[in-house]
């Protein structure tokens, strides 16, 4: 069988790379070929047409991210409209069921950010930032804007870049103009999450200050182990790429298919859980 | 040596014993554009062999020319610019700002399509003013100028987004707004679809397993695509106004010394630019129905690159708009072309470098021999 | 002096600075109807910056300058062409990667059609070209070659001829024959004489005596950015001529030695 | 009109009364780089006025120094390739590939700093030269050869990330790796840490609340980029090397028929450039300890930025090593200093875009004035 | 012939094609050592074309070309001047936005201090600069100017200057004085005099049969790619040379309204 994988993240972001290295051991597990198609750049676009080129070699399952409905509406009902079974991953959790999708596995962005901000608020933050490091990028714009709602206190956007010393400079910089910042919450761990932790210590306050961060880097995981940072947010989104390609490899063979939608998180990954982590981390599967 | 004796023997000379026989294949090759041609048929020849052959029937057809002809229409613009001698850097930005112009217009002031289209065009064409009085009165490099209007109007994009939204960074329900008013057709939705109705019918098109028809029309964007090709053409070789464009992007002081308005070519062409940008974003945002910040990313790159793959020159003064329509077709082609293989994604950025570079190199080395060039 | 109407081309006190270097320092000059008015001087005496105040290129620092005595401001030199003055720059202002047609028509181009259809007439333009360019003695090999790989005499003969062409009422030459072979210098001589003879007015820069005083009507001398005076034809003699342009200086002892050949 | 009598009277002229006193400042200003000056004049004026003045106390120099560094090393690369004539789009691409190889070469290699350092080095200056070669071969511009570098290394760093850490884009645990080597203090860490404990201690530089120092030495990337700074500008400007790069970049035909050596020229300012992206892939990725897949991204675009900031001409022969150095920390003080005001960030864009175009244009528009072009 | 020895550079049957464009059609050709050997033709002959070839600038299509008798290849301009071949092309090869001294001295620096201190002698570039240039009667406001703002006489005699300054053995002219002023002519005419004296070899190109005239020992006429022959000084009058030159067409009645100035 063929299963066609489409999401909107980049396959070098370090999030969508574990994605696919769930799609691929699900494809090596289950039996199937997989194909795992992405645009180079958030681009609604250029994705309703991945999904177009996919949908014309007509495959035995489709699975697609969903962050924009009205731009990837089109692409999507055209697949269920051939008969293709849809299951939609990370985001479009509102729009699965109206598109015609069998289900969805993964969580929204907007909850797990307002997940991370309750924890925050209840871990005693006031005032707090929100690192994004590709600003209009819609999937980490909910990110923030979930944990704005569920920090409820003070909170501001920092945009960066990707470079590590850039983003590092520009959080040491929101920390020493406002001091009574006490919260960072990056949207990623490895581009945004350990220079913060790096600007905190710069400008001397990290004993002070609450990081959280979204998803895993290994680096990340050993300031939570040193109790430098809070927690972060784990999705599990090895198994958004895990779960819906076996789903379809078993809907194909068997006609088997859960009944409901699958949620993958969130799950905080704070200091006691966090040894266990780290190897698997350093190997991208979580 | 010569004896001075052979100084008296002047031989007789015919008209033109100087200039060698030269096959009609070279003098074609000539030609900025045809060069490309050459890439293409490289290019095409590597998915007939590698790829899923659904990607050449027509559904797979239209399903990568979509994408070329969207950034095709940008990179006419960008090369009508290039030969002018000019860069224009804000033209992907652009297609975020004009989004939200569009969109905003249409939702928030509840425009109809027949006044958010002109408003969009006439918007875009202010900022290209705007970029090219710059350019011109201080003399500054385009680029730089460009540069800083791409950043300011990807900014504007966010904060007006923001705003028309009421705080987050996507525009919906343009689509449903203006379902059903008059010239939406020209700019949205697919052309000539009781033709395609037909042919599927007849079994000539291809369908799903299901007995869907792959494809139901074409999608007006591959229409204006052709026709704007076939419109920059005429006027670059057939009108003064061509001549003027490469006489201004060749040598600006040259061609203004010998008489032509370079201010006002220049001028032009950024308007053009800028208009196609908006085009480009009128015609994605009504298609996908919404607009984000994030739209026409990088375009003006792969404009750009487009545009040098048809042999446009970055100095300015040569190059064609057929060779930007056909460096937009290899270029989509290359894009959406790996899906229909079953390399690992992770190779995307190589085979895409790859590609590029030998569809260059391939056309350079063609056209050297066929012409004799060294 | 012997014309009492306007001269067509009048220029007055004319002064230019390039930053801090001054190329002229107030310079005066006109050009009247059927005459040839020769500009000599020697290398870096502003010449070629006074002709280019005159076509537009760039406006002077000070001075007036009139057409028919009203006064007039050229801010580019499309306006210069539009009143009648045509200019064969010293470096040509082609465009290498064009083709000899698009060059000789640049700023002109023919039209056929009408309304929204009209379009250059590529016929009619490589026609009108090859025949000014053989009237000038050389035979083009193609229309559509390149003028960045014509030779150097070739390529100045398509800038003349193009000038000559368009050249309604005063036509300005600067060093027109310094890439010529002799029998391009002649043709373009007696093209000279011959479009004095219709009444356009000729400016014309040379540094040989012989050439000026075989088409000059009038003969005006620069140094260092100044005048050194006007005179007319028959006021003054090939050898001070001469003398004036080289300042008088070691050229009397060079020309011993080479046998007065220069 | 003057009478012929005047003819006789030819003054006696003084040697140069065509030259017009010019001040001092006039003739500095007329030097490329010093142009800049006025833009880092105008932009850091702006942030005294509207940041939070810690922006400017020795920790927030650095802070900002920093990244403007980092950029500042791949600027002057950039800058001297421009200055001769060719772009590289695939030093920012290089940067991540560069800090694979780095990378790999210590923790799966298990190479010692000594022997990584000069390998990436090495791997950096083949692809510069293979840059070259192509470009040089074939003719084809500069734009479109990097351009597919750029999409090829970034493509392959991915492809070897994934390989050397059995399947994560970020490969890490290079920092521990390295500790305690020989001449780490080359490449990590900071400087002169004796000398600010001094300064520390005698409060001549500024402390936390709680009596630790706020900074603790000199990032070593600041050393570097100053050093380079001063050589490149040597080169340039008072070696027989220097008078052939503006060469090859001024008219490519007019240097080789002068006997420039145009081909080395090029080929060794690609590997220059190559090697300024590698030098930064090693400074920063022994700065983070680990590396991944999006270093670098658009880096070679902020260091052409910089570059033109500085002075640089595109089209090559024009520009100046110090003027890419202000260029680097106008644009990386523009880029963090944002963050110091009160300013909506969501304006960030929009504030960038606008700071850098005001900055150009204040800089033109002062050398202008100063040396009376117009 | 008069030169038993090997000539100092010497060309044979030289072929050379742009694409479909025959440039060149079997051209031979010697420079002695102490000889001017003028290079005469039409416009378009191509006398550039040929000269190009003979200092590397592009590789002849067919044809051997030997120094001192031994056979050479020579792949760039570089190599060419390594054999001592220097070289005033007709589009100068200069660096407009650069100054002066550094396009007279490109590809040459004089340098001072050893090893990796080794740095370009700005001091003394200046000066043999502002020398040379003054040798040639051309009075430079300073070194430092841009070669770009120069006057059109005054970036040629640049480029002279620089040859001369350079020529060891063989010395090529391709139109030198095409935008010279009187003087300045004069002067370089006297230098190819004072060079040749010194057993330097030279070629030169010029349209002036007078200047041919004054400086040659041997005159080559090149015709529409092929030469008509060498002929030495004295076995040809300046007549001849000139009918040659013109293809003996209409000149006869130019000159005749002309009155024989041209
Ligand atoms: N753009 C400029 N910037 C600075 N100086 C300039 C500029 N243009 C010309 N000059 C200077 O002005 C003087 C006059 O130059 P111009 O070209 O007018 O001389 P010319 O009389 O035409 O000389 P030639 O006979 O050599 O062509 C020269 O000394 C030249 O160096
Ligand atoms: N790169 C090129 N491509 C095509 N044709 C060329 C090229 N270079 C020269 N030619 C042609 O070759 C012929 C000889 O040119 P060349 O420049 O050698 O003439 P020339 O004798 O120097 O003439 P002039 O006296 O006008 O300088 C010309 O007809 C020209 O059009
Ligand atoms: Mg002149
Ligand atoms: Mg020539």
């Amino acid at each position: 069988q063929n299963i066609a994988v489409v999401t909107h993240g980049q396959a070098n972001d370090p999030f969508w790379s574990v994605v696919k290295n769930g799609v691929e051991a699900a494809a090596k597990d289950s039996g199937v070929k997989v194909t795992y198609r992405a645009p180079e750049s958030f681009d609604m676009v250029a994705m309703s047409r991945l999904i177009d080129a996919a949908v014309n070699q007509k495959p035995d399952g489709l699975v697609v991210s969903v962050p924009d409905a009205s731009a990837l509406g089109a692409a999507i009902q055209r697949a269920v409209k051939a008969g293709i079974p849809v299951i939609t991953i990370n985001a479009g959790l509102e729009s699965s069921k109206k598109l015609g999708a069998l289900l969805h596995v993964g969580q929204s962005e907007y909850d797990a950010g307002k997940s991370a901000g309750e924890k925050l608020k209840e871990m005693g933050g006031k005032n707090g930032i929100c690192v994004n490091q590709e600003v209009g990028n819609v999937s980490l714009d909910l990110r923030c804007k979930g944990f704005a709602d569920g920090f409820a206190g003070k909170t501001k956007v920092v945009p960066t870049g990707n470079e590590p010393s850039e983003v590092r400079a520009k959080v040491k910089a929101a920390l020493d103009s406002d001091t009574s910042i006490d919260t960072i919450m990056a949207l990623g761990a490895a581009t945004a999450g350990e220079p913060a932790v790096a600007a905190a210590k710069d400008s001397g306050r990290l004993a002070k200050i609450r990081i959280a961060t979204f998803d895993l880097s290994a680096g990340f995981l050993k300031a939570i182990a040193a109790k430098e940072a809070a927690f972060a947010i784990d999705q599990q989104q090895f198994l958004q790429g895990y779960m819906p390609v076996s789903f379809l490899a078993l809907h194909a063979k068997f006609g088997l298919m859960p009944g409901g939608n699958v949620p993958s998180g969130p799950n905080l990954i704070t200091s006691e859980k966090v040894s266990q982590v780290i190897e698997l981390s350093a190997k991208g599967i979580r | 040596m010569n004896p001075p004796g052979i100084l008296q023997s002047s031989p007789a000379v015919p008209v033109d014993e100087r200039i060698k026989r030269i096959s009609p294949l070279a003098k074609l090759m000539r030609r900025p554009e045809l060069g490309a041609v050459a890439g293409l048929i490289l290019v095409t020849g590597f998915f007939l062999a590698v790829a899923d052959p659904v990607m050449f029937n027509l559904a797979g057809l239209v399903n990568f020319l979509t994408p070329a002809a969207q950034l095709g229409i940008m990179a006419l613009g960008a090369s009508l610019l290039m030969i002018g001698g000019e860069f224009d850097l804000s033209i992907g930005s652009m297609v975020a700002f004009a989004g939200l112009i569009f969109g905003a217009s249409i939702t928030v002031l509840h425009l109809p399509l027949l006044a958010a289209v002109p408003l969009t065009l006439a918007v875009a064409g202010i900022i290209g003013v705007v970029n090219a009085a710059i350019v011109i009165r201080t003399g500054l490099p385009s680029f730089i100028v460009t540069l800083a209007a791409l950043f300011i109007l990807r900014g504007l994009s966010l904060v007006g987004l923001k705003w028309a939204t009421g705080g987050s960074t996507q525009l919906r329900g343009i689509a449903e707004a203006v379902q059903g008013q008059a010239f939406l057709g020209l700019f949205s939705g697919k052309v000539f679809e009781g033709l395609f109705a037909t042919l599927t019918e007849h079994r000539w098109l291809p369908r799903f397993d299901n007995g869907e028809p792959m494809i139901t029309g074409l999608p007006v964007e591959i229409v204006w695509f052709v026709g704007l090709t076939a419109l920059a053409t005429w006027v670059l070789l057939r009108t003064p106004l061509g001549n003027w464009i490469f006489a201004t992007g060749g040598d600006p002081a040259a061609a203004k010394n010998s008489g032509v308005p370079v201010r006002h070519i220049r001028i032009g062409l950024f308007v053009v630019a800028a208009m196609c940008a908006a085009l480009v974003a009128i015609i994605t945002v009504l298609d996908s129905g919404s607009t984000d910040a994030r739209r026409g990313f990088q375009k003006e790159f792969e404009a750009i690159i487009a545009a040098v793959i048809g042999g446009c020159l970055l100095t300015g003064g040569y190059g064609s708009a057929v060779g930007a329509f056909l460096g937009s077709i290899i270029f989509g082609m290359v894009m959406i072309g790996l899906t229909y293989t079953r390399i690992d994604q992770d190779w995307y950025l190589v085979f895409l470098g790859g590609m590029l570079l030998v569809a260059v190199l391939f056309n350079n080395s063609i056209r050297k021999r066929v012409t004799g060039e060294r | 002096m012997s014309h009492p109407e306007h001269p067509l081309l009048e220029m007055r006190n004319i002064e230019k600075q390039f930053g801090n270097i001054v190329a002229l320092a107030g310079v005066s000059f006109a050009a009247h109807a059927g005459e040839c008015h020769c500009l000599l001087g020697d290398n870096g005496a502003g010449k070629s910056t006074f002709i280019k105040t005159m076509s537009g290129v760039h406006p002077p620092t000070k001075g007036t300058m009139l057409v028919n005595g009203q006064p007039v401001v050229f801010d580019t030199p499309r306006t210069a062409m539009n009143a009648g003055i045509a200019t064969v720059f010293q470096d040509l202002a082609m465009i290498p990667l064009m083709s000899v047609t698009r060059n000789f028509w640049m700023g002109r181009e023919p039209t056929k059609g009408w309304g929204p259809f009209k379009r250059f007439d590529v016929k009619f333009a490589n026609a009108v070209t090859m025949a000014e360019m053989s009237k000038m003695g050389i035979r083009l090999r193609e229309p559509d070659q390149a003028v960045g790989t014509l030779s150097g005499g070739e390529r100045q003969t398509v800038a003349i001829a193009r000038a000559v062409y368009f050249g309604a009422k005063v036509l300005i030459l600067d060093e027109p024959t310094s890439a010529l072979g002799v029998r391009q210098t002649a043709s373009v001589l007696a093209t000279i004489d011959r479009v004095r003879k219709q009444g356009v007015g000729i400016v014309f820069i040379t540094h040989n005596v012989r050439h000026a005083m075989a088409v000059g009507d009038c003969f005006t001398v620069l140094n260092r950015g100044r005048t050194l005076g006007t005179a007319r034809r028959g006021e003054i003699s090939a050898e001070q001529l001469q003398d004036l342009m080289a300042g008088r200086q070691e050229i009397a002892s060079l020309e011993g030695s080479l046998g007065g050949t220069v």
